[in-house]
């Protein structure tokens, strides 16, 4: 099977997507090939195909955009808008959250609102405090709308096709520093479910949970800490929200430690909620408290070195898992 | 009478009077429940802007989409929701259009084209840029009017929909319907701008400002913009000039509206005018009543079913919120 | 002692603060003379006072209300800026996230920012899905902001006063339901420290932690419960975040169990961080897991029935206490 | 020569020649920093753009507020941050401005008046409305300048921006370099506008379209716009056309713009013009290369500064959060 990038498997899937149904078209900055098909090139090669009108360069108008994406969506299309970075969703907050999740509902079930709207962001590429942060949490907290994030190229391609599939709307996180990942193209046709959690590695002394560009960190962890002989259990949500509960609660209830992961700032970030769940549900399982991991609570600092100091860090996560399992 | 008068046919006219009678006699039976203390729901009075929506519903096809907002009425009525199920939403009963999950300021039909009903100001012109590119997509000869207020013209969504539909040369109405204040904000205290069709051609788009009460200015606008984006030219921006004769929603505080406003505006009502233009052709007052007399009927018997309608079960809280996929 | 309204403990903490400072100003929709100060008359009377320079009513123009407000407060000034409705941040959060929260950081000290934005929200007044959210959850997770809300008049005084001192920016939650509420004025110069929860009320089996209109719920179901025998602690945290975690952990520790109560949606609210924060740090302590109340997860109906379904049940608060407390 | 011309004397066309060759010799110093790979961080070239922000800076007193975007340097520069600090903050150190913690994107140095750097497109305008509003509340006679692109004149945070300022009658310059691209997206490809300075018109304001290589008329306009601002007559809208060089960050794909664009944007080199305006205005080569050569000597003393300086502590990451309360 072919090697494909994250990039690719994010094309891939749109441009699939786009030959099987003419309702699904692309709007955002850039993305088209006048363009140079958007600034990750995502949507490279799909002007040539569909044409003008299903891949629209818009202008800096994130308003503009998700509204026109929630328009087209109420008159049946499926469209993927795309919000050059996360942090621009500041702008058009209204659009996404008083209006694309709430519609289905206020109108009563008439009208869905099918839309995909596609993101980027990540901590480690030096854009600095208005260009780096992670709020799924903003949308987690919303009734309405799923929120994923994929960590690898298949997950890429599988979560893509199925959030383009669902008939609800779709915050689509990518993390910059994972479009170059490789790994074996999944083929036509993939999907991954909306709302399913993969368990990355399987272990038994400990469950991370965690989604995006950490699932890496915590697998590099488990690895390590392997040969040490604790055999750590890594979770990766692809589905932020609503999440797969029945398998985080199931790992935990094996393992009886958990350990929430993720790049977004630790208070009031959805380690919060997964964390809180756990020890509800799994109070009896528990053999100690549910931790959390999360970045410092600041903005993302510009000098490098700083900026690595406020991701979380891969000997915080071996600290954690330790005191948690009592090994240190 | 001006030039364009002529233009507008016996039919066309009778057909505006219809709608608007059936918005300001709405816009009554609404005031006469809250007054009477039988409803206690927000509503926000169409008095003095009938016309205006009228004349615009009548100038689209019935396939055609609206967008409007909480002050919506007009377009909804006129668009030709049923009544029952009109009155049934805002009532909040199981029969209404959204089942009375959305209410006075979400009123959604799809059936009769109402897409979306917006309490957010300025939401819905992004909205109806998508409703009309849809229709570009797919080539089904749609028009989106997006109706808004002279206060929405301030804010950020505004902007980036006009621009972004003469961009695309979206089939798209912009209809502002400029009645002077933005809640209790009066125009001059809110803008400088001369008038807010001005700002049309900051975009490249045609703008024109019309007087709301007067059918031979505001129907041959809103036509003239509706066969526009029709033909495929492109967006229109039509300001009708009209008054909100009451406060910002009923029972509210008008008191910030001076006395010299008020009899502006009544000089100014739409209804008598309208009356008017209807006996100089030929219609008798008989007719006009009827007509009248009749929509009182129909409005009495949908506010009957309404009243007495079964309210959405509980459990409507839990619905609707994603999809259910069982 | 005179009482005084909510209302007008919010007007005289303004008044005072412009009669003290000449850098304090408001703006916002509706807020002067000219249109009856503002559409819950909080700033009524102010204008003949300090003038409209200082009164400034502005244009639907949310996005150009808070970067007015941090541009004034970047050049020394104290900007008290109001947003009509809640939900309508989601066309200002940029302003308010990008900017507000983060100058100070990345200015690296330079640009301090102190303005109150103040709103108001809340269920019950039938407004619709559109204008009844609580969304303090955003605004916890981002860093460089404090989230201020009152539960009644003499709060609210004191509060309001201590938000316009504080130099860096807050938002201010005022609950419509709340607005109506009565009681003694704490008088001139009155003010609560932010990052200070109230023991609303003193107990010894359970510790309810809420905020806001639901403080009212949690003490009425504390006096029915006291009559059973149940001794219910109310925290009323004032000020949601960064909150005072250490009377929050020293009350769960002195009961041994925890709630959480919020109007907001449950799913990934400011309950999450609260509880999983307790669990994390009161382990021992603990006789039972930390539950949490919040709203439906759905928009806010407009039907009054299913608008008064939606919200937060005092029986359910009854039951989970029970729950908690093992008495059924 | 045009009738303006005779209007700028020559010690402000030495200031501005002054100002402008510091924009472009810091441009080719970062630039060729970069390319030796011996810093590696975002930078926004703004070659091509140096004379518009020359121009405009030359136009403000010392104590004037300036906004810009991360495609600030010109601003930043011209207005007069020590350019050792500037360097330090661009590469990350303690001794930045923002003790390395703003970046490229985020400069800010109160004391010479750059009071926000912004990086999200159009956010800088409603936060320079706040400026000159503090200004027009305590009357210290300040002017703010917010210098956007043309892709930002697009954003809803514009057009709040300019109305409100036009309300208030605010102490205000926008200042648009259309430099005919926003990211990759050419003019035509984001706006229907014939150009950006007409929609002034539709907020009431004076809105003026001027070449931004030629500085017979840059500078007029910009001081013209400053001096009614200080005269309390309010805002202006100046758009200042112009061409980025390059593309959009350093490093990054340009081949989106054709080659015809490329052959009109260097018969317009706004460097070459300059330095013929000023040969004219009777300065010699030898003064103009000197001008050049004190100012290369202060950058890479600057420079050399900053590469030595020390990194930020890491516990920097913990400060400035709130106000540290202790
Ligand atoms: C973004 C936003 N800001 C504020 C409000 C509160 N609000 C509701 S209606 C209204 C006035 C709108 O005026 P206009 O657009 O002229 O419409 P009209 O009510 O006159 O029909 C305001 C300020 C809102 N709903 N949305
Ligand atoms: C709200 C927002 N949307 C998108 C971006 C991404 N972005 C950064 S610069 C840029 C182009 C801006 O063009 P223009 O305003 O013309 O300024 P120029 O870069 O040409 O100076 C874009 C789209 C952003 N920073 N902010
Ligand atoms: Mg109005
Ligand atoms: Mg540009």
């Amino acid at each position: 099977m072919a090697q494909i990038t994250m990039t690719q498997a994010l094309n891939l899937a749109i441009d699939e997507a786009m030959a099987d149904d003419p309702g699904v078209f692309c709007l955002g900055e850039d993305v088209s090939a006048k363009q140079g098909g958007g600034v990750f090139k995502v949507t490279q090669g799909l002007t040539e195909k569909y044409g003008e009108h299903r891949i629209r360069a818009t202008p800096i108008s994130e308003t503009a955009i998700i509204g026109a994406a929630v328009g087209a969506a109420l008159a049946g299309q499926r469209p993927i808008a795309e919000i050059m970075l996360m942090n621009f969703v500041g702008v058009c907050m209204d659009q996404i959250v008083n209006h694309a999740a709430k519609l289905r509902f206020m109108s009563g079930g008439q009208t869905p609102c099918p839309i995909v709207i596609r993101t980027t962001t990540g901590v480690g590429v030096g854009f600095g405090g208005q260009h780096s942060d992670m709020l799924e949490a903003w949308f987690a907290h919303v009734a309405g709308i799923h929120v994923v994030t994929p960590s690898n190229p298949a997950d890429a391609r599988g979560l893509m096709r199925a959030s383009i599939d669902a008939n609800d709307p779709v915050i689509f996180i990518e993390n910059i520093l994972c479009y170059g990942l490789k790994a074996e193209d999944p083929g036509p046709g993939y999907r991954v479910p909306l709302g399913k959690a993969a368990i990355a590695r399987e272990g038994s002394d400990i469950s991370i949970i965690t989604y995006g560009r950490t699932v890496m960190d915590a697998l590099a962890v488990a690895d390590d800490l392997a040969k040490e002989g604790i055999s750590v259990e890594v979770i990766d949500l692809r589905t932020i929200a609503p999440y797969d509960e029945a398998t985080v609660l199931a790992s935990v209830r094996k393992t009886g430690r958990a350990l929430t992961l993720h790049e977004a700032v630790r208070p009031f970030g959805t380690g919060a909620e997964i964390a809180a769940n756990i020890q509800e549900k799994c109070w009896d399982s528990l053999k100690g408290p549910v931790r959390r991991i999360g970045g410092t609570f600041s903005a993302v600092p510009f000098a490098s070195h700083l900026e690595q100091a406020w991701i979380p860090q891969k000997s915080d996560i071996v600290a954690q898992i330790k005191a948690s399992v009592g090994k240190h | 009478m001006s030039q364009i008068a002529k233009e507008i046919g016996r039919d066309t006219l009778l057909d505006i009077y219809t709608r608007t009678m059936k918005v300001n006699r709405t816009d009554e039976k609404f005031r006469e429940l809250l007054m009477g203390g039988k409803v206690a729901v927000m509503y926000y009075c169409v008095r003095g802007q009938e016309l205006v929506s009228a004349a615009a519903m009548a100038a689209l096809e019935k396939d055609d989409y609206v967008v409007c907002t909480y002050r919506g009425q007009g377009e909804q009525t006129a668009k030709g929701i049923p009544m029952e199920k009109w009155w049934g939403e805002c009532l909040g009963k199981a029969t209404g259009t959204c089942k009375g999950k959305g209410g006075t300021m979400h009123i959604t039909d799809p059936e009769t084209g109402i897409m979306v009903t917006t309490g957010v100001v300025g939401s819905g012109l992004p909205i109806a840029n998508g409703l009309a590119m849809a229709s570009q997509n797919n080539g089904d000869g749609r028009v989106t009017l997006v109706s808004f207020g002279d206060g929405a013209a301030n804010i950020g969504g505004f902007h980036e929909a006009m621009n972004m539909a003469q961009l695309y040369k979206l089939p798209v109405v912009f209809l502002c319907q400029n009645n002077r204040y933005g809640e209790h904000t009066a125009y001059a205290d809110h803008t400088d701008s001369p008038n807010i069709a001005t700002r049309a051609a900051g975009y490249g788009m045609p703008g024109v400002t019309v007087d709301g009460n007067d059918v031979h200015q505001i129907y041959p606008a809103v036509k003239e913009a509706v066969d526009r984006a029709r033909r495929g030219e492109g967006p229109t921006l039509v300001e009708a000039m009209c008054y909100r004769m009451m406060g910002h929603f009923f029972g509210s505080d008008f008191s910030y509206m001076p006395p010299e406003h008020i009899a502006e505006m009544k000089a100014e009502d739409p209804l008598p005018k309208l009356r008017k233009v209807m006996l100089e052709h030929q219609f008798t007052e008989e007719e006009l009543d009827a007509i009248v007399a009749d929509i009182d009927g129909q409005i009495n018997a949908a506010v009957e079913h309404a009243l007495a309608a079964p309210l959405p079960d509980v459990g409507e809280i839990y619905k609707d919120v994603l999809e259910e996929t069982v």
